[in-house]
């Protein structure tokens, strides 16, 4: 039993370590820091620095174009990502649709999609959930009816990750609506979103934030060569996509930048705390950094498991602790920043003084997209528990 | 013993969720107007200023209405904190009293500074000219300042503190306005050396620290009555949503744990009700330790429940619960400035 | 809307006040105040002194010999003698046989019982619960077999109250297996614990105390006339004799009296603690004692639904946060006393240093028996939530 | 970076959980001869010493298992307390150890007292008799010292600590027994004028603080694996009763609310095992500062992880739940005071 990395994996550190710090630009790396939203061009180049040495998408394979990594480095990578306060790979095209195409896709949508995915020349929005259908997920409504090579596509689809930057859309929809079990009869769709019959409407979030979007389909025709896999067998590669989701979802390295945050807020005047508050404040903010440590060791177990091979339906610990620990750390910020962070500002119209009370109401929706708490509750007393 | 509201009351707990219910509907605008109208705005005064004469309980059921109502009113820092200012001043000014009853006039309270405790002295400071003073200093988060003739500034002087009025368009009076996260417009505003009269002390030394922590206690006691009203609205959304909205072939009040939670949230909104009551029936308790007391356990309990109501509301909600078109977002925003000012005292 | 009593309450509260403070005996007062178990001659004394001025069966009508009290007398002479550490009036003759008795008894059974039950000259036990039927009681499967003017009854009941110390036990019995409804075919009878066939086996609990008991029931025979109500109504006056235990259970001066030993407990330098301990336990304290201000409106705008005749299904609310506020802060008090309080008694094996541990390990049952915490959640979901 | 046990750990832990189960449903009382006969007790001293040499992972198994099992044995005071004061001494009494390691003889280890911070100076005084010393105090919750031929015993002396061992048959030693609410055997042990010889001194000045502060920390490591063992037992039960109790026609395992809360079950055991993983492989760290950080944060996430489980655990078993004859209500207890050990650090 031993916690230590290996001598090639602190090696394979310092090198990612070295290369983020010559490579982040520093109007990214505070944004970061400070919570702040990213503008595309942010996360485009930061993406494409990473994909000129290989490393956009940790999790891809060698012969997919990835770096082939294993469990382990893939951890120290994001970890390291986090510490420096640099952004993550656009996880709806590495995370996402990524591995689902490697898995899944046809050979021609490899070469067509792959490296513009790793490259972000594509920007992928996600289009699963409906105003009907979140987390029970397989009861989405959009229709697709095959027309000669085509497939022609109704519906409306919510909770679109940034959309509105967006190029193209992986979603499901309903092709056998007569299906046995509504999980049958799905397929998955991709979708360029400068297609005839595609609107964008935006949603402001409780956060002030544009990154979400209602997206209607109306009489939309998608050559069926965008169709991935088989007909009607679109929930096998959804399921996929939602498994490769939750994995290593604990964001340790976030929290702890939150942590830092209050830390920082802590210590200066302007929050204008009383003592007894200061004190009650600092005892949370420990209590929260032990669970991280704990939590930052039970993502290395689930590592280990995984590394070995194992898969490890404890992974749904991850998710849960992971998002409680974010909440509780950005609503403790939000207490100590005080008055100080009672500004808010919409994006777009201008910033707000503090962005404490932003990330706060960002990070409730932490709790509900994903897999909400409930949803992974409801796995562990099953899959883990046997209930 | 009773919890019933007189006749007078429940009449206008009738009128004021009437006029509420019609403002959330329609932004253009006139509420203030209309409240002053419906005599809403001269509620705390004495009748001999052009008030009405009504106490707390009176003010409570507005607050709550406007919170059930979600309605962002300015009462709160208007009529709750700079009236109170203006009717327990040392020598209560009349004029500007009936004046701000009649709708006339507004004012606002000018008190909270970066980096101060709500209940310690301020950097605001003032220097005696002998027959006036001189006032520098910046305040933040000043309410419905933009339309405010005159703000109600909490300042410091060689050894005390002062109350003080200042007409908003002094000269060295500056504004920077934005938004709170509730909605609420709010400025920062600075004052670079501006002169005020002597006259416009509304209490000085010990009385000034008094009427500073009497209208900390208004406050306390109107937001209470909101977050109430503010709770009740998100409990009704979500049982309106557990109702109606299906998954997994099941309306979600079937779901055991869901309906806890609403039980939840239900356990936490009666007593915050208890409190906003005990709040309104002890705020102008004379025994000062007492009310103290009191109220600092009104905001230990209504904290608390703004955060479990408006959270849980949200999740419960699920996506639709985070957008900002959605009412149970924005009160949840609502309710979390509440908390956030409960638990600073 | 008015917090005060009127005139004739604050007489009535002073009147209780004198009286208990001039009857109730010194070491009775210390073993309440200490949280220490009460023996038998303790609760039997009292609850005669009571009932020779007809105080103790505070909810009983004129009319069945009781007070004849408003809901508000009630509550302020439970109150009172909360506040003086006195023992309450024995539950089970008092708040449960005893009103179910005046509702629903025999003339007969009201001659023969009421006034004993009253003075203590019988002591009796509730036999409800069954190890295959608690907080789900109708699926009870005691069974009472008609014999000409007796019932034979077989079974086990549980969780009696007391039953070593009682003289005759109020129970459930099916007494028509067959009924559509499980809630069909029950009877409610009375049975003389000295009847042959009756075996009682003492049970021990976390808090070392022996206050429960199992109790066998082989072949007993129970005269018809000890049967309450009709048969295979038993359901009906069960239900009537929960609703009455739920009522008033917020136990508010319980819980102040806990908190009084936790405010003595920080103030000793017996426990040990650091100052940031002290502190963080004081503000807890501060936490509860504001929850238990408004759990004590709350308790009055209940009490003042009732005083004008209306029922009101909030009550669940008293049951769950009093327990809650009740746990909470014997807890609080368990961490407060320290090391001081780790030793451990059984219940006639010596006293305990501190009573910390015991009131601690009792309370884990309040939100298990009378209704678990679960259980009013349920209800509220329903009754008052309209789920 | 692995979390796999070696071969011989993997067999250790076998023998350990073996063992414990079988003493579990024995309490004959030869557990501790069994103990000492499988080498158990020897694990953590150096070879030389007639110990095995093994680390703290190896203790951690062993803790693991015996709470598993719910087993009281006095390995926590007599091993891993008393044997780290041994082990750890300025000059390790090498004879003793190996007595200890045998288990021909049992120390105690004598530290708690009213009225004291687990991390501050102690009452019982010791004075200077030029070669030796006499202490006179009092000690209280002292495991298992009814069977301990000596005590490990801190004092304090003008300007500093001391850790001395003393005979429990000294004269001026007075002993009463009791019971913890964990079921414990211990004792209050009153010093009056004991003389202790100067050879006596485990520690001294510095060296004492340094020795108090690892025995904390050897206890905490083996109090969160003990606690991790006892967790998995309770959760395991909950989830045997949930699947089999049966409650409005059907298993409780189908109500929502109960799965939730043993999903929460789960979680806070995942966390604690992570924290006992962490604590073994951190306790014996050289680096203090760390090391004090890391065992404040174990003790923080087990204390909070003991109570939610242990309470969780009651109140889903119900009326049996808080019975002494059933496994769960004593698991709770012995949760319960970890949880309160890990709180007062």
């Amino acid at each position: 039993m031993d916690l230590s990395f290996s001598p090639e994996d602190i090696a394979f550190r310092d090198q990612v370590r070295a290369f983020v710090a010559q490579n982040l630009s520093p109007d990214t790396r505070r944004k970061v820091e400070q919570g702040r939203a990213l503008d595309k061009a942010d996360v485009v180049e930061w993406q494409r620095t990473l994909n000129r040495v290989g490393w956009a998408t940790p999790s891809w394979p060698a012969s997919a174009g990835g770096p082939g990594w294993s469990a382990v480095q893939r951890y120290i990578f994001m970890d390291e990502l986090y510490a420096a306060c640099a952004p993550e790979p656009l996880s709806f095209n590495v995370s996402m649709i990524g591995p689902v195409l490697i898995a899944y896709g046809s050979d021609a949508q490899k070469a067509r999609f792959l490296k513009a995915t790793a490259n972000l020349d594509i920007w992928w929005a996600q289009g699963f959930s409906e105003p009907g259908a979140g987390s029970d997920l397989a009861a989405l409504s959009a229709t697709a009816v095959r027309d000669g090579d085509y497939y022609v596509v109704n519906g409306q689809k919510l909770w679109q990750g940034m959309a509105h930057r967006a190029d193209w859309m992986f979603t499901l929809v309903r092709t056998d609506p007569k299906a046995a079990k509504k999980q049958g009869g799905i397929s998955f769709l991709l979708i360029d979103l400068k297609s005839p019959g595609v609107t964008i409407r935006p949603i402001i979030t409780i956060d002030g934030r544009h990154e979400v979007n209602e997206v209607f389909l109306d009489d939309v025709r998608v050559p069926v060569g965008d169709r991935v896999g088989e007909e009607n067998q679109g929930w096998t590669y959804a399921k996929y996509l939602l498994s490769n989701e939750r994995t290593g979802i604990a964001r340790i390295g976030m929290t702890r930048r939150i942590l830092a945050r209050v830390a920082d807020a802590l210590a200066s005047v302007e929050a204008g705390l009383t003592e007894a508050a200061q004190a009650r404040h600092a005892v949370e903010a420990t209590a929260i950094e032990a669970e991280l440590r704990a939590l930052e060791i039970t993502q290395l177990r689930v590592l280990a498991a995984q590394q070995a091979g194992q898969t490890d339906p404890r992974s749904s610990i991850l998710k849960i602790k992971g998002v409680e620990l974010r909440q509780a750390a950005s609503e403790l910020l939000l207490r100590v920043v005080g008055p100080a962070g009672y500004a808010f500002a919409y994006e777009g119209q201008g910033e707000a003084p503090s962005e404490a009370a932003s990330n706060y109401f960002t990070l409730r929706a932490a709790s509900i997209y994903g897999g909400a708490s409930e949803v992974q509750k409801n796995i562990i007393a099953s899959s883990v528990l046997g209930l | 013993m009773n919890f019933d509201l007189s006749e007078d009351q429940a009449m206008l707990k009738d009128t004021a969720e009437r006029l509420f219910a019609q403002a959330a509907g329609d932004s253009s605008g006139d509420l203030w107007a209309r409240m002053a109208e419906l005599g809403l705005l001269a509620a705390p005064f004495a009748e001999e200023d052009g008030g009405l004469g009504l106490g707390p309980v009176e003010t409570m059921i507005l607050a709550e209405a406007a919170g059930r109502a979600q309605v962002l009113t300015p009462y709160a820092s208007v009529i709750a904190a700079a009236g109170t200012a203006l009717r327990l001043a040392t020598t209560p000014p009349s004029a500007l009293i009936s004046g701000l009853a009649g709708g006339e006039v507004r004012l606002a309270w000018a008190h909270e500074e970066l980096g101060m405790p709500s209940d310690q002295a301020r950097r605001t400071r003032a220097r005696s000219t002998g027959d006036g003073w001189i006032v520098t200093g910046r305040k933040i988060n000043v309410a419905h300042a933009a339309d405010a003739a005159r703000l109600a500034v909490t300042v410091t002087i060689d050894g005390g503190q002062l109350v003080l009025l200042i007409p908003s368009d002094a000269r060295g009076v500056s504004r920077r306005d934005y938004q709170l996260f509730d909605g609420t417009p709010a400025s920062e505003i600075s004052f670079y050396e501006v002169t005020a009269e002597a006259s416009a002390v509304l209490a000085s030394g010990g009385e000034a620290i008094v009427l500073m922590e009497r209208v900390r206690e208004h406050l306390t006691a109107f937001r209470a009555a909101e977050a109430v009203g503010l709770m009740q609205a998100l409990l009704d959304a979500t049982l309106e949503h557990l109702k109606t909205r299906r998954q997994f072939g099941e309306p979600l009040a079937s779901f055991q744990a869901l309906r806890h939670k609403a039980a939840d949230m239900l356990v936490a909104l009666e007593q915050a009700r208890s409190m906003a009551m005990l709040a309104a029936l002890s705020v102008e308790d004379a025994d000062q330790e007492e009310r103290r007391k009191t109220l600092a356990q009104v905001r230990s309990v209504v904290g608390k429940s703004c955060k479990l109501v408006g959270q849980t509301a949200v999740q419960l909600h699920g996506g639709i619960g985070v957008t900002e078109e959605h009412p149970v977002g924005r009160g949840f925003r609502q309710l979390t400035l509440i908390d956030l000012e409960m638990e600073r005292g």
